[in-house]
């Protein structure tokens, strides 16, 4: 783009065209997929498996607002395969809904810990990795994870990470540390923790020095002691609106999901992210299938289609993740880096020491319990 | 029985009506005849709407049956019955124009629509309405909407016409001259009438024949004169047009007379009561119209053609057009005497309240009833 | 006018309508409701005493952890008998506040004054018992909490809600009324989701209203996940069920009774409390009961207006059906509450007014 | 010209200032989700200036044209279902005496009391424990499994629309003439015709109030929904809870906007009309306790009825 | 003036009332005495309820001044006013019992409760309700409805009662009873009753004086008998009772007699209207009573003494207590002659329908108005 170092508004209008550029630079790359002519009698692009045992349509279970639609409408014409995407808004509701049986989804995206949960019930079915050549271009360090080892039924998304965002310019000296938001908050009335029970206990718990995953109920008296005396202080407990607010400056910091700090900094350039001193959570959403999926080959075969890199750079550009997909960053615009670079979003091997993965079981269901002390509480 | 020539009959077997325990109708028996315009009469409450209601068959008798043109018609439903009603609240289709409500009936039995149209202005032409088909009923007033029920009623042509309390919610003028339509109109269109009212004088004024019922039972069946005349009960007498009564004892008398007592020790030999069975020692009311009760200064009485008790005059109250006289009898009893102010005179003389007065009846102008 | 609608009701079922059965007309209404309600609802009290299940669901083996957990265990830190005590004071200072302006009102209105005590003593109860429900445990807690703003609420769109059913009632054309009562309705023909977040967006920090507020040089005030912003949105999105049957009421009530209470030396307020008040109550026993019910049971208000700082029943149900993974308790709580709703209702809700309700 | 007592003035002001007051809170969100809809500016809380492209981009948008066709069509089919429903429910309750009325009533007023958080968390149990069974049952394959989605958002909206069509029309049967129905049916009609002819058109004015109530509700019901919906069902609330994820999207307040427009639109022209047939049928009203003016008429009323004729000029 | 001796009280001065353009009440002067029982009578819409709520306060006048009790009330509002109402439809409190009902009006005023129990007590006494002070308002019948409403004004011991049409609502013997409760209450009570109805026979059986009105002004204020027998207008006289009236000219005359040519041809001589200036030419209407009218055979008239025209019997009609009699005179006009049935016999004799007749009347029973 030629207008990446222009004000905000210039930046949001970026990332809003930005799916004809990519495109055409994928075209460039993989001539034999031509994009202007993918219909009528000329073959199928072979970024669409078998056409015999593709389907007509597939249902498709996403987080709401993650991916661009472009990709899906491309997807359509490309191959022939309507795709009818639904949304959720927590992982709880995903599992929900293919836990009730026949929900209809071919492909589901779910984040890390569910993935566990899901597997564990029988709810998916593994991946035949035989069709989905494209999983060899995922970085090796989001494969093999803790809630999938050997990836028998997940491939990662995207990922990106927990920590704080806050407004530059409120800030004399940049915080470091939980304390912004736990204990001296100087900003007061303008902070917000999101609505997690994971995330916010988590944070007060390692603010407190213990593990992100800890169990004991002295530790989470006192995380609830501490998220308790904080709740005055913060605005709200909000996974969704701080990130307008932090654009708007009615929130000043805020725990904040990676990619969300991004796109406020689309609106709000002094937004900056941190992953403070006492760590964060890394979280990864992934590709399944469920157990009773009905087309399960086509949603292998969008799995591969949404693995290609001009569609991970699409999808990565829209949603300001962290991609998987090592064929994905050299596509990535100047305007993504940009934004990556100025909020402070680079994942260096520093940071990544700091992070941990949110682990679930029965035993966690005291983060729960606790959690209802807050809700009870206001 | 021939059929036909029992079109328009209306007959009532033993019929009773029983609304959990209370007994709205009680073995009531009813011959109406074609053609007859009968008014079944009685206060608030007597049965007179729940009668009516089984005729057209909104409500099933409990006991009896209920015949119609001379068919059992008992268990037939409404709307397969011949006989039609007007109601009081009239029950115009609010949504319908005038026309279209009176050819609501013809409608629904798909005759075809010349045929319709044309019942319907002749129909409303009857009832003098012919201008006003195309309004709605809201916008008619209180005796024009009588008429278009009336309208949409006949237009069926049932044998029987039942109207309860059609002029009820009418003011004064309005119900004479509406009266006087429905007789008319009985005579133009030779139907069964049955009519119920709580209105003497309606009643009186428009009926072939009377019923006069009480607390589910008709208490007497007649023409207007026999029953303004020949009450047969006390509740008849008392029920129409204003009556004096007085509390009497049976003390003698013959087959042409009988001798009572009256309360104020008075004896006084009166006309027997039809079947005369009245033995000495039984307690008689005896009644007379106030409009012939005769009111003189004492001793102003013949007492030979005239039945006669003094009394004094308590009150005398100006109608309009007539006056009304109130005498106190020696018991404390009051008797009521009324004269038309014929001549802009005092119609009583110079009688005023306070003087000693001869009150009287002729002969056989008094009557015993039970 | 009872008597009248008990007859009329009887000679309803007199007569032709004897013969004919209501089953036809009643079957499928009946059946689609209880299919949707009745057998769901029953599965949720079902569900109360079985397993939860990592992941969501139930495991279908009985236990009584869920009741237990809701009935039994009271909270950790400040149960004991001087919360009791506390409750006690707490509902004997509200009483006697509520003593003073309920008395003078009984005493202006010419009640007894063990009327306007009974009412402050009424009030008093309340607080206490508001009091324990929310020292007892999380789940009582924020159940009293739901109940007392949904009060709030409710009396809120009565104080809306009257005057504007006047108001539209004593317009004379038919077209005008049908007007003013289409335009309540016609706002929300724009879904509810998106006024709530225009409403957040004007009560916002930095929004229109603190800006007002600023421009009067003021300070800014804090409306956003507060009680105040939930108990706007909560009278935001019920009071067209307090509109709708307090005008249909209103429409019925007779201008010469009230008429009569002027002519026999009754003061304005005096009409509007012994005359006309009881000649809508059918109507306010409608709106009170929906408006309630709405409110007490609302997801979205708090959610979107209570930032995750102001929870009710609902933010508790969907923590143990969501994140908790804990359908029995999830199950237990919603049982729980709607048997003390429903018991609440009928027991506040005379014999007559049920009646009137449908 | 009407002389009003100053108290009695003071009363009207209060009341008619308080109405406009409640107006003006019902209608000011409405009014900036309107100027929302026309903002440059993509996030709100500054205006960018005056724009109409995001009515444009709203026709590209796929998800919330769906959405909204859903929303639409699930409260069309709700509506005309619980209609039917609704008034046949309460002709039975107003109209028939039959052993557990009380019952009846009862179960129709449950979705008017019952949270509906919890009707929605126990539909979702239910529908998967039903569902799942039937599968099994029938043997169904993953293709053409039943499933959750619009038929099962239309089967819980058809309820509570139901439940409040009932209330609605219970209420206009009450106040509707029994003797009406008589009346037809002492002309002839029988029970199917006296229906249509008569009880219908008398309590439409109630059957459309609650046609109109149940649409709005079915439109804007979210909670529920959220639970009973599957593949391919979002409907609007839905869709928009989705995108608070991020900021609301201008193209959310496009679609509003439209659809407010349309419904004022459609609501607006029913009054046009009713109020010219209001007019046209309140000509020359007279109420029912008129006397003609004319007097001499009335005289010889007296003398000879029949001469006399109510209502001549 | 001295306050006290005008308790109870009332005066319009020149009160005019208008609804947008429509004119209600015009320019209306009513002088009430102090304890009188003032009837206000007229057909519907001619404002009589105005003129009341004018009185009790709920309507303002357009123009002119309300004084009560000798006081200017016009702009007191109505809860401060010494007058009550009874409403025509009673307007009861249907979520009260009976006695709360009665005490409303002194627990407004906060009387204590000792006083307002037994003051209830006595005015449910005075009202013979003693026993029915806990039952509801729906629970009673019409007429005991409209003895509530009656004691729930006069509690407040009024200096003025207003009734509007309190008997309209009730049947014809309800009717009479109340007639008689509510002039038993006016003696018993002394305050002053302005009274409005329709019913002709209610103002004139119960009233001092009647105000008859029509189109928004007072015809005519004056006692009954006045009103009867000398009505000021034409539209009195037809209002008031039942009434012939024959269209005439005046052709002649001197102080004591008026000569007239009826339509029919016929010359007639007349008492002259009260002051007589009617000067030849001038059209006026022959009023007489039906009662006063005479009905025989051809030439049974005594001409001397009485105005005397040939017809032809019409229709005879039974109606009770009497009979009517229509004649048609040689013009097409036709003349009403009632008379009693007073001994139970045709009161016309053998006269038929189709018979020649004679009609007449005895010198001044007939009446000329403009
Ligand atoms: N559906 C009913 N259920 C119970 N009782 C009834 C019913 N209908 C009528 N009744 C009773 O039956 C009796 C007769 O009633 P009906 O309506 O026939 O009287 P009516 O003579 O028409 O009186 P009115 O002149 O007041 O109309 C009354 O006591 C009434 O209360
Ligand atoms: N509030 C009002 N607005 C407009 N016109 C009115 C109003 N009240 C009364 N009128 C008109 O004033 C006239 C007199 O009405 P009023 O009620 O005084 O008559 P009335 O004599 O009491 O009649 P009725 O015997 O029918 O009660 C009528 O023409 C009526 O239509
Ligand atoms: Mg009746
Ligand atoms: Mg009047």
């Amino acid at each position: 783009g030629d207008d990446d170092d222009d004000s905000a508004d210039a930046t949001t209008t970026t990332v809003d065209s930005m799916p004809e550029a990519p495109t055409s630079e994928a075209d460039a790359e993989t001539p034999d997929a031509d994009a202007e002519m993918p219909d009528a009698e000329s073959p199928m692009s072979e970024r669409c498996g078998d056409p015999d045992r593709l389907g007509d349509s597939i249902n498709f279970l996403n987080w709401a607002d993650y991916i661009d639609e472009a990709v899906l409408e491309m997807f359509e014409e490309e191959c022939g395969v309507s795709v009818t995407m639904d949304t959720h808004v927590a992982n709880e509701e995903a599992i929900a809904k293919v836990d009730a049986g026949n929900s209809g989804y071919s492909l589901v995206i779910v984040t890390d810990y569910a993935v566990e949960i899901m597997s564990s019930q029988g709810l998916l079915q593994e991946l035949d990795m035989g069709e989905i050549p494209n999983a060899a271009n995922i970085d090796p360090n989001q494969m093999d994870p803790y809630y999938d080892p050997g990836n028998v039924y997940s491939l990662p998304y995207q990922y990106s990470t927990t920590g704080l965002a806050f407004d530059e310019t409120a800030f004399s000296t940049p915080p470091t540390s939980y304390s912004a938001i736990f204990d001296e908050n100087s900003h007061c009335g303008s902070s917000s923790l999101l609505e997690d029970q994971r995330e916010v206990l988590g944070a007060a718990l390692v603010y407190l020095g213990y593990d992100w995953n800890e169990v004991s109920q002295a530790a989470h008296d006192e995380a609830l002691d501490l998220v308790l005396e904080s709740r005055d202080c913060v605005t709200g407990f909000d996974s969704a609106n701080y990130i307008g607010n932090l654009a708007s400056g009615e929130v000043l910091v805020a725990q904040s999901w990676g990619f969300a700090a991004g796109i406020a900094y689309l609106d709000n350039p002094n937004i900056r992210y941190i992953i403070p001193e006492e760590g964060g959570t890394i979280w990864q959403d992934n590709f399944l299938i469920p157990a009773d999926a009905p087309d399960p080959y086509t949603a292998h075969v969008l799995i591969n289609y949404m693995l290609e890199p001009d569609i991970g750079a699409l999808i990565t550009e829209f949603t300001i993740g962290y991609t998987p997909n090592l064929t994905v960053p050299p596509l990535l615009s100047d305007g993504y880096y940009e934004v990556i670079a100025g909020a402070g979003l680079e994942l260096t091997d520093d940071i990544r020491e700091r992070l941990v993965w949110q682990v679930r079981s029965e035993e966690h269901s005291i983060f729960a319990e606790t959690w209802s002390e807050v809700i009870a509480a206001g | 029985m021939d059929q036909h020539s029992q079109r328009g009959t209306v007959s009532l077997r033993k019929v009773t009506k029983r609304f959990g325990d209370a007994v709205a109708v009680n073995a009531v028996n009813l011959e109406v005849e074609a053609g007859e315009f009968i008014s079944l009469l009685g206060p608030s409450g007597c049965g007179k709407t729940t009668t009516l209601r089984m005729i057209s068959g909104f409500e099933l008798p409990t006991e009896g049956r209920v015949h119609i043109s001379g068919r059992d018609a008992t268990d037939t439903p409404p709307h397969l019955r011949t006989v039609n009603s007007v109601f009081q609240s009239y029950a115009l289709f609010g949504h319908m124009t005038v026309a279209e409500n009176v050819a609501f009936g013809l409608r629904v039995k798909r005759r075809d629509k010349p045929t319709i149209e044309r019942k319907v202005q002749e129909t409303l032409d009857l009832v003098q309405l012919s201008d006003f088909g195309s309004r709605f009923p809201g916008q008619l007033s209180g005796g024009q909407q009588q008429r278009v029920a009336l309208a949409r009623a006949v237009i069926n042509e049932p044998d029987v016409l039942l109207l309860d309390e059609p002029l009820s919610a009418l003011d004064l003028k309005l119900r004479q001259a509406m009266r006087y339509e429905l007789t008319r109109l009985h005579d133009e269109l030779a139907m069964t009438f049955v009519f119920v009212t709580h209105d003497q004088t309606e009643a009186i004024t428009m009926s072939d024949r009377i019923a006069v019922m009480d607390q589910g039972e008709i208490h007497q069946l007649g023409t207007p004169v026999d029953i303004y005349e020949r009450p047969a009960t006390r509740f008849v007498a008392e029920f129409i047009g204003e009556v004096n009564m007085l509390e009497a004892t049976v003390v003698g008398g013959d087959g042409t007379r009988t001798e009572v007592l009256l309360s104020s020790g008075d004896r006084l030999t009166c006309a027997p009561v039809g079947d005369s069975r009245l033995t000495p020692g039984v307690s008689v009311v005896l009644t007379v119209r106030p409009q012939r009760v005769l009111l003189t200064p004492e001793g102003g009485i013949d007492s030979q053609e005239h039945a006669s008790l003094r009394g004094e005059l308590r009150e005398l109250l100006f109608l309009g057009d007539s006056t009304r006289g109130t005498v106190g009898l020696a018991d404390g009893t009051e008797l009521v005497a009324v004269r038309h102010n014929e001549d802009g005179t005092h119609p009583f003389g110079t009688l005023r309240p306070g003087d000693r007065v001869d009150v009287g009846w002729r002969h056989g102008t008094a009557c015993l009833v039970q | 006018m009872m008597a009248a609608r008990a007859a009329r009701a009887a000679s309803g079922g007199s007569g032709t309508a004897l013969r004919r059965s209501a089953a036809p007309l009643l079957a499928p209404g009946l059946l689609w409701i209880s299919v949707v309600y009745v057998i769901p609802g029953a599965l949720i009290l079902v569900y109360s005493f079985l397993t939860p299940k990592l992941g969501g669901g139930v495991v279908w083996q009985a236990t009584l952890d869920s009741w237990e957990e809701i009935v039994a265990r009271g909270r950790r830190s400040d149960a004991g008998w001087g919360t009791v005590g506390a409750a006690a004071l707490r509902g004997i200072a509200t009483a006697a506040v509520a003593a003073v302006p309920t008395v003078a009102a009984a005493r202006y209105l010419g009640r007894r004054i063990s009327r306007g005590l009974g009412f402050a003593a009424l009030l008093g109860a309340l607080a206490a018992v508001n009091h324990l429900a929310s020292a007892y445990n999380n789940y009582t807690a924020v159940f009293a909490r739901s109940v007392v703003w949904s009060l709030w609420a409710t009396v809120v769109c009565i104080c809306l809600a009257l005057p504007l059913a006047v108001f539209i009632s004593s317009r004379s054309s038919p077209v005008t009324k049908n007007a003013l009562l289409i335009a309540v309705m016609v706002s929300f023909w724009t879904s509810m989701l998106v006024r709530t977040y225009a409403i957040r967006f004007l009560l916002a920090n930095t929004g229109p209203l603190n800006n007002l507020i600023e421009a009067l040089g003021l300070d800014r005030v804090v409306f956003l996940n507060t009680r105040f912003a939930v108990i706007l949105g909560l009278v935001y999105t019920a009071l067209p069920f307090m509109i709708l049957p307090l005008y249909a009421a209103t429409e019925r009530v007779e201008r010469a009774q009230m008429e009569a209470a002027r002519d026999l030396g009754a003061r304005p307020p005096q009409v509007f409390a012994d005359v006309f008040v009881p000649m809508v109550r059918p109507g306010l026993t409608v709106g009170v009961v929906m408006v309630f019910v709405l409110s007490v049971s609302q997801y979205l208000v708090p959610t979107l207006l209570g930032g995750g700082k102001t929870n009710m029943i609902a933010n508790l149900l969907e923590l143990q059906f969501g994140e908790a993974f804990n359908w029995p308790l999830g199950a237990a709580v919603a049982a729980l509450f709607s048997v003390v709703t429903f018991a609440g209702l009928y027991l506040t809700v005379g014999r007559r007014d049920q009646e009137e309700l449908l | 010209m009407i002389r009003r007592r100053p108290s009695r003035r003071f009363a009207n002001l209060a009341i008619g200032s308080a109405s406009v007051l409640v107006y003006v809170f019902f209608y000011v969100p409405v009014a900036v989700l309107v100027l929302f809809s026309f903002n440059q500016a993509r996030t709100g809380g500054r205006w960018g200036g005056f724009t109409t492209e995001w009515y444009s981009a709203l026709f590209d948008n796929d998800r919330l044209i769906t959405a909204a066709q859903n929303s639409l069509l699930i409260a069309v089919v709700a509506t005309a279902v619980a209609v039917v429903l609704g008034t046949m429910l309460s002709l039975a309750i107003d109209r028939r005496t039959f052993r557990g009325r009380t019952a009846a009533q009862q179960v129709v007023y449950l979705p008017v009391i019952a949270p509906e958080i919890v009707t929605g968390v126990a539909l979702l149990a239910f529908f998967s424990l039903t569902l799942g069974r039937l599968n099994d049952l029938l043997g169904r394959g993953a293709q053409d499994a039943l499933r959750m989605g619009r038929p099962t958002i239309i089967i819980a909206h058809v309820a509570f629309c139901t439940a409040f069509v009932a209330l609605v029309v219970r209420s206009s049967l009450r106040t509707l003439d029994p003797s009406l129905e008589e009346a037809a049916q002492d002309l002839g009609a029988n029970a199917w015709t006296t229906f249509w002819r008569v009880t219908l058109p008398s309590i439409m004015p109630g059957v459309l109030g609650g046609a109109l109530l149940a649409f709005t509700l079915s439109l804007d019901n979210f909670v529920i929904t959220f639970f009973v919906s599957g593949p391919g069902a979002t409907t609007l609330p839905i869709e928009v809870f989705g995108q608070l994820r991020r900021t609301i999207s201008p193209e959310v307040n496009a679609i509003s906007t439209l659809i407010f427009g349309a419904s004022t639109l459609l609501l607006v022209g029913a009054l046009v009309v009713q109020s010219t047939v209001s007019r046209q049928r309140s000509q020359r009203i007279r109420p029912l306790s008129r006397q003609p003016r004319n007097r001499a008429a009335q005289a010889r009323a007296t003398q000879a009825t029949h001469t006399q004729l109510e209502g001549q000029p």
